[in-house]
């Protein structure tokens, strides 16, 4: 068997989302290692951009075939990235692309659609309630957020959707409950809750609790944390859907890299994995209860 | 007699003087109440100020027992972990089932929560009395430890109250409220009390103020210097456990993102309401202004309709500036 | 040493520096009066007073520390406001504190030159620091290394660093407030020599003792200050130290010493034996008996300090301690007052008070659990005990809340004083009890020592002053570079021996 | 005899304490040295080492400015943030194509940024001193001053550089090395020897430690002390825009999270580094040696592969209270 060294750089389990990609990275890792005697996975996780552009030095420095990154923030990391690559290793770029996501940077893109994550829940929001006024409770200012909000943004232009107000709720149940707990307090009437990831839906979902409000009809979130699928699987009126953007996208980034080494399948290009709408009747199968997230 | 007279006012005048200083934060305060009212006309409704209220509880409960550490010399950057940390293991024992009935299991865990917190506030204290390290550094590491210990306890995700039962009979600690008034506030309320009393009234506060005042001089009057500090240490914890208490039943669930700056919260609620970071001084009243200024300017931002999304930190980082600067000039001024 | 300059205009005749009518006030407290007085070029004017009279207050006018209430002060015959004390050492008026201030991260010449650093192109020339600031120091008689951290000086050892500071910079008139209370008699035999030396210079000093017969080596004018006002102003020559007193306190101080007779065999209470405070003192051994006052004598650095802070737990110390006759060893403070023994430290500002605390929290802090009511400190019972304290000790405090840093300096060696007393302890180690303190009040705290004695305590007197030890003192120990060298008592207990034993020297070649 | 013969005994060995209280750090640094070996053979390779080096350059050089504001009695928590502010200018200014001609736009962006930090600066000292705000509340405004500007400047997204051809001047600016060695080491040594002339060859530096050691002897010598604790925020500034030269070709993009917490890292490496958080005492080249600590506890935590991703940060905290400890009983056995 072929000796094979694939290093993965990931977010640091700073929150739900991320927590499931160190989750999904470990697995993938420990089951592609089995599988490929010759194969030994490195698994890392940074906190910030500057030190993930290190943590790239110090997997190269340990000496890699491949590098599977999910960059905590792509931008700032895409001279690392073609550091790295510079030297021959296979890039696979995973979720987050920089402004210039060409060949120079990466072999290979698995990406989780952002923009679609917002479109899709902004479509939902169209089709459903037409006439909703939306509050909007955002992650971190960062570029994937952004990316987000545009593809939401879009999808109800033109529409009678109306956003009442946007504001960052840091991608932190606790800074969420308090946004909400203004929002309840500055709108006598909301329709619809977007909040752009389920961890901070648990925030939304309490201050609405604490409020005794009933003009809310439901909240969106996304990601596809078991507990929010958990809920539109049970039917909670508040969360009939979730918008599924699965931290397992680094997994399937893992495999495709390892066989790109050991399948003798050539994997290029870009592989976008859409932003699934999960309603009750598939719920089924996203949920997994053992993972963390 | 003119002497005598004199001598009058001028008692009178020192106490005013010395009242103005505590007093100044409660200014600052009113002010904000005035621009939030400004703000948006919901501002001074009932619902929302008792809203702002009950979630300063957390800061303002934690602050309460900064303001011991910090009167006594010290610093504690690892509550906001400290949460986090005591929280989960909270959680993690009313899930284990240990104890079938669930109002007997909430009351061990209740105690257990209060007797971790203790334990991480004197692990703090150790560190730095006993072997000497600056308590910068010292609870900048044990952060990073509680912090670390959360996320491998949790694994990266959520660790979530799970019996519903519990859930059930918890959830009136925060959610609850006794003759119109919300359990939070009054946690609030009776720790500021307490922390007041012990602070201001007792031997042991005494000897808290003085060794921040002058280690030398509180070690030559026979003060056990190292053990006065430690105990600050361990009323953090006990402190930090009382907002753990009320953490739990509200979201009913943690995370590695638990608690996340709550250090600087706190320790800008102490600083905001009057206690020098030097040591020597500690004014829990205003304190607990402090954590509540805090709220209502990140309350005013949200409320109000000018302010862009992106710019609402920069507002907010302004804000408090100002209130310092209210206070500063009315503390000049007298 | 001192650089002669030409900052004033000299008018003939004319006072270097001249006060008229200068009142101060703080608050409503007026603590000086209409007070005018001036010196003259060549001349060392002498200020005295009781603690609190207004001494210290009065320099800090002249010197721009303060502003005055009302009055003017005057230069050269033209009157002129300081903006600060930046301002007055520009003119050539410079002020050594009664207070130390120094920078303690800072070493000795660092603190001698700060402000005013010597460069060589753009950077510090430390050399040249180094080598003035040894120098400066020496001309005081004493040898400390420029390099040293000022926080590692003992008190003594700073005041000659603050005095060497001051008389680097260009002056014309010098004021000194207390600059000997601190000293022993060699360290002020050579400040006062230096003072001779300046005044020949021309240059005018205020001097400000409690030593009176310092005051009559030293001084060509005395006045005296009293509540504030000017109450006399004489030339040096015509009074004789007891005048002095007389003047300053409004009565006759003839007997400075209490009369006392020592019993002969009494038990032992403190028993030391070869005990140890590594690095400064080594193998002390003494015994001090029931109802007895011992003294300490030595040079300054001879350790005493230090074995007194070793054998009440604050250094490490290790050695044979034995309490009423029972082993014991003291990890802590807590531990030797709990004991018994109550120490008084020398450092009254760095170790003693909180000076930004009230009176009755200083009073108190040493012996708090006499004051809990339940949980509860008893405020009322705080307020009595300071009531108390201030009858009892003379303590002259211009209002009960006031902080223990507005205290005059003599007030402040007073309140400590009634601070350790409050622990009511069997033993007492008083380090320089008379530091800074006032004829008249002297003579209160020597009666109140021998009274303690009488009623069955034990006192150990640390003094740099040999009078006064030889006046109160039983038996005195006199220390050497860290060891016991011997112990004088009865007729031997005379200046000459314990010169012998503290300096190693013969009489013959110490003369 | 005997007196003088003491005297000298006593200051030879205080000598001796203060080199040792100096070298601390370095021991502590080359104990770690030792771990990483065990760690991982790859951790004492010169490129790992250079690289470990390397990019402790932006802690490294803000911490200098730090030990300037530290030692002069003060605190800016701002830093994190003023990188992030002033690198998004820089950026901004370099995208607006401005000047046609790459090299003059570079060379005028460079500038400008040295303008900007030191702007940046004056008004974190301007705050503190003018208005006499307690420097940690005065530089946690600003600091979320700085962070919401720079948010609303990407308007929450990103901040890229885009000239190719200014990239292609400027990369070596990180990149680069001159006689082997890489610029941003070249950059923290000049920055430290220039750092360590000010603070302990000048009359400024000299001030700067008087100022900070006791702020009323300072004003009696005649040193202004407002003036002096401006300029340390000013050198601050300087030094967070050198960092910022360095970080605009390393990374080429800033966001909303650029910088984040760096404060903090700043501050812990100058208290390894020996310098006391109180004031009036500054070791530029101990500072270093601290930041250096700290990336190679990052490093050797991601070289080594033991250690559970959910553990690192918990036991980076134990690491640093280890660096720590192993200074203090150095010092004391002295
Ligand atoms: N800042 C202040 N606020 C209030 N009162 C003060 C202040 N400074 C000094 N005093 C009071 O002024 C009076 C005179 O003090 P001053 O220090 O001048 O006395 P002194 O003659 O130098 O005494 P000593 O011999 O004890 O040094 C004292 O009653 C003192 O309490
Ligand atoms: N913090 C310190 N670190 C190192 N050495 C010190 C320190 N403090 C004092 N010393 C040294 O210890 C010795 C004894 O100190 P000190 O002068 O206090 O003795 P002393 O006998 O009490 O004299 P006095 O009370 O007259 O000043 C001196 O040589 C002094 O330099
Ligand atoms: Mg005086
Ligand atoms: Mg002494």
């Amino acid at each position: 068997d072929k000796k094979v060294t694939i290093g993965v750089s990931i977010p640091a389990a700073d929150h739900g989302w991320t927590a499931g990609v160190v989750y999904h990275a470990e697995r993938t890792a420990k089951l592609l290692m089995e599988e490929h005697p010759g194969l030994n996975v490195i698994v890392k996780t940074s906190p910030d951009p500057a030190s993930q552009a290190n943590a790239l030095q110090d997997l190269a420095i340990q000496g890699i075939d491949a590098l599977v990154i999910l960059p905590s923030d792509p931008d700032p990391l895409v001279n690392a990235i073609k550091e790295v690559k510079d030297k021959g290793t296979f890039v696979t770029l995973v979720d987050r692309a920089p402004s210039n996501n060409d060949n120079s940077v990466r072999d290979l893109y698995v990406a989780g659609n952002n923009p679609a994550l917002g479109a899709v829940a902004g479509q939902y929001i169209k089709d459903n309630t037409p006439d909703a006024e939306v509050v909007v409770i955002r992650g971190l200012p960062i570029p994937i957020d952004q990316q987000r909000q545009d593809g939401f943004d879009k999808a109800i232009e033109g529409s009678n959707v109306k956003v009442l107000e946007k504001q960052f709720g840091n991608w932190n149940r606790d800074d969420a409950f308090k946004v909400m707990q203004d929002y309840l307090t500055k709108y006598p009437k909301i329709d619809v809750v977007w909040c752009q990831d389920d961890d901070m839906a648990v925030g939304v979902l309490q201050a609405i609790e604490q409020a005794k409000r009933t003009d809310i009809q439901y909240v969106i979130a996304g990601a596809g944390s078991k507990d929010m699928i958990k809920k539109v699987m049970d039917g909670d009126k508040l969360i009939p859907v979730d918008v599924l953007y699965p931290p397992a996208m680094v997994g399937t980034a893992m495999e495709l890299t390892a066989a790109g080494f050991y399948d003798q399948v050539p994997v290029r290009g870009e592989y976008i994995l859409d932003a699934t709408l999960i309603t009750k009747d598939n719920a089924e199968s996203f949920y997994f209860p053992d993972s963390p997230f | 007699m003119t002497d005598i007279a004199a001598t009058n006012e001028k008692v009178r005048k020192s106490w005013k003087d010395i009242d103005l200083r505590a007093v100044a934060p409660f200014v600052a305060l009113a002010l904000l109440l005035v621009l939030g009212a400004f703000a948006n006309p919901n501002f001074l409704s009932i619902d929302n100020l008792l809203n702002v209220a009950t979630r300063s509880a957390f800061i303002a409960i934690i602050a309460v027992g900064a303001t011991f550490v910090i009167a006594a010399g010290g610093l504690d950057l690892s509550v906001g972990s400290m949460v986090a940390f005591v929280a989960s293991l909270a959680i993690l024992f009313m899930n284990s089932g240990a104890i079938a009935d669930s109002s007997i299991m909430l009351a061990t865990a209740l105690g257990l929560t209060i007797a971790m917190g203790a334990a991480c506030g004197l692990a703090n204290g150790l560190i730095t009395t006993a072997w000497r390290i600056e308590p910068f550094i010292a609870t900048l590491g044990t952060m990073g430890i509680y912090r670390g210990l959360t996320t491998w306890l949790s694994q990266g995700g959520a660790i979530t109250l799970r019996e519903p039962e519990i859930q059930t009979l918890y959830r009136p600690a925060y959610f609850g409220s006794v003759l119109g008034v919300p359990v939070p506030i009054i946690a609030i309320l009776v720790t500021a009390a307490i922390g007041a009393f012990v602070l201001h009234r007792t031997r042991y506060g005494r000897h808290v103020l003085a060794v921040g005042s002058n280690e030398d001089v509180a070690r030559y009057s026979g003060i056990p210097v190292e053990r006065v500090r430690t105990i600050t240490y361990i009323i953090q914890g006990l402190c930090v456990a009382v907002a753990c208490l009320l953490y739990i039943p509200r979201l009913g669930s943690t995370s590695a993102t638990t608690g996340l700056m709550w250090e600087l919260q706190a320790i800008t609620a102490v600083v905001i309401g009057g206690t020098a970071l030097r040591g020597g001084v500690g004014r829990i009243w205003g304190t607990v202004c402090g954590a509540f200024i805090l709220e209502i300017v990140g309350n005013i931002m949200l409320l109000s309709n000018f302010i862009s999304e992106y710019l609402i930190v920069a507002i907010q980082g302004a804000i408090i500036i100002i209130a310092m600067l209210v206070q500063r000039s009315l503390v000049r001024k007298s | 040493m001192s650089p002669s300059v030409d900052l004033a205009p000299e008018k003939t005749g004319m006072p270097l520096l001249e006060a008229v009518g200068l009142s101060k006030s703080f608050g409503p407290v007026e603590v000086l009066k209409e007070v005018s007085l001036g010196v003259n070029p060549g001349e060392v004017h002498a200020i005295i007073g009781e603690n609190g009279a207004g001494k210290s207050t009065l320099m800090k006018l002249l010197s721009g520390h303060l502003q005055p209430t009302r009055g003017e002060m005057r230069i050269g015959g033209e009157t002129v406001a300081l903006t600060g004390p930046v301002d007055a050492e520009r003119r050539g008026i410079v002020l050594v504190h009664q207070e130390i201030l120094l920078a303690p991260d800072l070493t000795v010449a660092q603190n001698v030159y700060l402000g005013r650093e010597l460069r060589k192109g753009l950077t510090v020339d430390d050399r040249a620091m180094n080598a003035g600031a040894r120098q400066a120091v020496r001309d005081l008689g004493a040898d400390i290394d420029p390099q040293v951290v000022v926080g590692r000086l003992s008190i003594a050892q700073r005041q000659l660093v603050q005095i060497a500071r001051v008389l680097l910079v260009p002056h014309h008139v010098v004021i000194f407030d207390e600059p000997t209370a601190s000293l022993t008699p060699i360290e002020t035999e050579a400040l006062l020599k230096v003072i001779a030396a300046i005044r020949a210079k021309g240059v005018g000093v205020f001097y400000i003792s409690h030593r009176l017969p310092e005051v009559k080596e030293i001084a060509d004018k005395v006045s005296v200050l009293r509540d504030g006002r000017l109450v006399a102003s004489h030339p040096a020559s015509t009074l004789e130290p007891v005048d002095m007193a007389r003047l300053m306190v409004g009565r006759d101080v003839a007997k400075l010493y209490p009369d006392r007779h020592a019993e002969a065999t009494r038990e032992a209470v403190l028993e030391v034996e070869d005990f140890s405070v590594p690095g400064f003192a080594q193998n002390a051994s003494f015994t001090l008996r029931k109802g007895e006052i011992l003294g300490f004598a030595g040079l300054v650095g001879a350790g005493r300090t230090e074995l007194m802070e070793g054998i009440v737990g604050l250094r490490p110390g290790r050695g044979g301690l034995r309490v009423n006759g029972a082993a014991a060893h003291f990890p802590n403070v807590d531990a030797s007052l709990k004991a018994g023994i109550a120490y008084l430290s020398e450092d009254r500002k760095g170790k003693g008070l909180l000076l930004a605390e009230e009176l009755s929290i200083n009073l108190t802090l040493a012996s708090l659990h006499k004051f809990q009511r339940g949980l509860q400190i008893d405020r009322a019972r705080e307020r009595a005990a300071l009531n108390k304290a201030i009858g009892e000790f003379d303590i002259r405090a211009g209002r009960k809340d006031m902080l223990a840093g507005q205290l005059s300096g003599g007030n402040q060696q007073k309140l400590l004083l009634a601070k350790m007393m409050m622990t009511d302890p069997g033993i007492i180690i008083i380090d320089e009890p008379t530091r800074g303190i006032d004829i008249g009040t002297k003579q209160q705290i020597y009666k109140f020592i021998a009274e303690l004695a009488a009623e069955g305590r034990s006192i150990i007197v640390v003094s740099s002053e040999m009078q006064e030890l030889i006046g109160i003192c039983d038996r005195i120990v006199v220390m050497r570079a860290g060891h016991v060298v011997g112990e004088v008592s009865g007729e031997h207990m005379n200046e000459n021996e314990i010169v012998v034993l503290a300096t190693g020297v013969k009489s013959a070649e110490a003369a």
